[in-house]
């Protein structure tokens, strides 16, 4: 099985480096929604550094959800997720290969380019370590639950809309204790307690997640 | 999933079968109609007119006897929609399915309800429509998680398919809504905007609750009677053909 | 009775634009649903009633 | 060959197989055994069915009513459908190396000679994308030729082929199921070979009316 799954990360990853606009473009995403939102509210640093917890969390998340809808979808279109399914491993263990990788390539880059965005924004310095942390636990339980709705709509045209209506719900807990870690870091306070229970949905996440993907994939 | 071999009462495998789910449900239709109209008129009637006065809110409590009932239905809707769906899957049941297909609209009509009336109470006691309360917020996100499976279900022409994804978005979204609950709440003490919760009552006297329990046991029963029509009728356009439907007295029309 | 006039139950004390709006949607909607299903109901069993008369 | 030709077991059957789309019964009732050996051509009017029995049959379509049987869980089988499974932008042998790779290995001289076996011999390092329909079709079946297996299930294996390739693979179908393999396909073009079946889906399509038995009444 691992060499299934290893079959599937190889084959992704040489399809990402044919294609590295894949990477790239959720990256700019990111980019620019952060760009925006000064542009939108108020350059004033105070106000800024303020948010800025809030608005990388959101703009994180929305960039993951962009990347998300291509997650089965082409491989579905070229039948290639058929011979995946053939293969006589479990689905869930596709599932987590691909998730996997999602997250490798749009999860990580997210998380190095990090304390750029904290800068711009006014994000106090001594609370960017905990900006990737949470980042660092947060984005693979984001991959995780979003893998879910792209596994549902993979068949349905249109899917992105339904995606976003499908998975933001749940991103909720990630959301509020992702954000809400860095702003507390921000004002120097511990952060022990939302890191456990960032890594808490992690897990909980790892445990739904290969289950109900793996069967909407087999719909 | 796929073994599905577990003993299970002899009434269960009935329920799945369309045939008899129909008639069962024919029978029980008039009964839970009458009792719907009846208990939500009496609860209604008694809660506007007969309940006495909040000491606190005054008569915008009133709002109480509609905003409770929806939101006790809105969750357990849900609820109730994961265990129909995880149902059908662990024993491949299509009528059970189609219940859980049949809450869909009912859950998000009283989801709706409550997030309204639960603003609309707000602006007398609160002074504001919309107060970001940990109780309004996640039953927004209770809404959105309906809108998402209703907009799946109209995306998905194919039944079959449509309500196993349904079961499998309802099971998601019901071990999720705990959590989601539990952090918004928390998010909620963190920015503290409004300590006065709209329901947390110590004590009422038997005037207050009673019409309450009427209200709520009346939604109940209307749930269960979209329910059970919803059903019925999806059992109809799947079963066309068949022969026990053809021979049926509301095909003959004898 | 808690009111005294039919006036008063109507204005309940400035709330009554609150309240009967409130109970006024819970009634209206639901009333919504389940005539919908009604109709779905209906619906169904006409369209196997002619696809009964098709196939006699 | 991965197995040892012996004629008298069976590799597959299904037993009162049935399929549901939109409540409207396909075919019901169907059963039959696939021997090695057997070259079965699934015939019957668009709409009847032919990919949805296949998709059974390799396991990619649920089987709500009746079943489908294996003789052990070590039985092989290739499933090429409408859609190939090839990646765009990776080449051929790229392509032939993630498929074999899902459920085994293979070496790359074992990939270049399946390419040539398939008459794409120089090809092996060009993207799919650049190749033909019927290149790429090409492709797909040389899977056919590097991984072994039972049971070949081959939804419309003709499609977009040319007059030699149609005579080629013919001629593939001839020597697997002599060498005890089976095969399942689906084609509107007759195949003429002395071992052919023929599963007629026409046959098995209900009566109009006709219901499914619910799993619910079937089991009490």
């Amino acid at each position: 099985m691992i060499r299934y799954m290893w079959a599937i990360v190889r084959r992704d990853l040489l399809l990402v480096a044919r294609q590295p606009a894949e990477m790239i473009n959720p990256l700019v995403f990111f980019l620019l929604v952060i760009a925006l939102f000064p542009l939108g509210v108020s350059p004033e640093a105070a106000l800024l550094s303020q948010t800025a917890a809030g608005v990388i969390w959101v703009a994180a998340m929305l960039a993951t959800l962009l990347s998300l809808e291509l997650l089965f979808k082409l491989d579905h279109d070229d039948g290639s997720l058929e011979q995946l399914l053939l293969a006589p491993y479990p689905s869930w263990s596709l599932v987590l290969a691909k998730v996997f990788v999602h997250w490798l390539v749009s999860g990580l880059p997210l998380i190095l380019i990090s304390p750029l965005i904290a800068t711009m924004l006014f994000l106090p310095s001594h609370a960017v370590p905990t900006l990737m942390l949470s980042l660092l636990i947060g984005t693979p339980t984001l991959s995780l639950l979003g893998a879910i709705g792209a596994a549902l709509v993979t068949g349905v045209r249109g899917g992105g809309m339904l995606l976003t209506l499908l998975i933001l719900p749940l991103y909720v807990p990630v959301i509020i204790f992702g954000a809400s870690s860095v702003a507390a870091a921000a004002q120097g306070m511990a952060i022990g307690g939302y890191m456990a229970l960032l890594a808490a949905m992690f897990v909980f996440a790892l445990m739904i997640t290969p289950w109900s993907a793996g069967s909407a994939l087999k719909l | 999933m796929t073994e599905s071999s577990w003993r299970m009462p002899r009434w269960f495998h009935q329920m799945g079968s369309p045939k008899w789910f129909y008639g069962f449900a024919g029978i029980l239709q008039p009964w839970f109609a009458i009792a719907a109209l009846g208990l939500l008129t009496w609860g209604a009637v008694w809660g506007l007119a007969f309940a006495p006065a909040d000491y606190q809110q005054g008569n915008s409590f009133r709002i109480m006897y509609v905003h409770v009932p929806a939101a006790i239905l809105s969750q357990s809707i849900f609820l109730g929609m994961a265990v129909a769906g995880a149902v059908g899957l662990v024993w491949k049941m299509k009528v059970a399915f189609m219940v859980a297909r049949s809450c869909i609209a009912i859950g998000a009509t009283f989801t709706a309800i409550a997030l309204v009336t639960g603003a609309i109470w707000g602006k007398p006691t609160w002074g504001a429509y919309w107060v970001w309360d940990a109780r309004l917020t996640s039953t927004l996100v209770l809404f959105f998680l309906y809108a998402g499976i209703m907009a799946l279900n109209q995306a998905i022409s194919e039944r079959h398919i449509a309500g196993k994804a349904t079961a499998i978005l309802a099971i998601v979204g019901t071990i999720n809504i705990p959590i989601i609950k539990y952090s918004v709440e928390w998010w909620n003490t963190l920015h503290q905007s409004s300590s006065f919760t709209l329901t947390a009552k110590p004590s009422m006297p038997a005037d207050m609750y009673l019409p309450l329990l009427l209200t709520v046991l009346g939604s109940y029963c209307l749930f269960a009677l979209v329910v059970l029509m919803r059903t019925r009728s999806q059992i109809v356009q799947s079963q066309s053909g068949a022969s026990w439907l053809m021979q049926h007295r509301d095909i003959t029309g004898a | 009775m808690y009111f005294e006039s039919l006036e008063a139950l109507l204005n309940m004390a400035g709330h009554g634009p609150y309240v009967w709006s409130c109970y006024g949607l819970f009634f209206a909607l639901l009333g919504i649903n389940v005539w919908h299903a009604k109709r779905q109901q209906l619906k169904a069993l006409k369209q196997v009633k002619a696809f009964v008369r098709r196939n006699s | 060959m991965s197995f040892t030709p012996s004629f008298d077991v069976h590799l597959l059957c299904t037993s009162a197989l049935a399929c549901e789309r939109d409540s409207r019964v396909l075919y019901n009732d169907l059963n039959f055994v696939v021997k090695p050996g057997h070259l079965w051509h699934v015939k019957g009017r668009n709409g009847a069915g032919k990919t949805t029995l296949l998709r059974q049959l390799a396991g990619l379509h649920p089987v709500d009513t009746g079943e489908v049987l294996y003789s052990n869980n070590s039985i092989k089988m290739i499933y090429i459908g409408h859609k190939l499974g090839l990646k765009e932008q990776l080449t051929a042998d790229e392509n032939l190396c993630w498929l074999a790779g899902l459920d085994g290995s293979s070496t790359q001289s074992q990939r270049y000679a399946a390419l040539e076996h398939v008459g794409l011999r120089g090809y092996e390092e060009n993207p799919v994308a650049q190749l033909s329909a019927g290149q790429k079709r090409r492709v797909a079946l040389a899977r056919l030729h590097l991984c072994k297996a039972d049971v070949w299930l081959l939804d419309e294996p003709f499609t977009s082929l040319d007059q030699q390739g149609i005579i080629d693979e013919i001629d593939w179908l001839r020597q697997h199921t002599r060498a005890g393999g089976a095969v399942l396909m689906t084609s509107h073009q007759d195949i003429n070979l002395p071992n052919v079946k023929i599963l007629d889906l026409g046959q098995y399509s209900p009566l109009l009316g006709e219901c499914l038995p619910d799993k619910g009444s079937s089991i009490i």
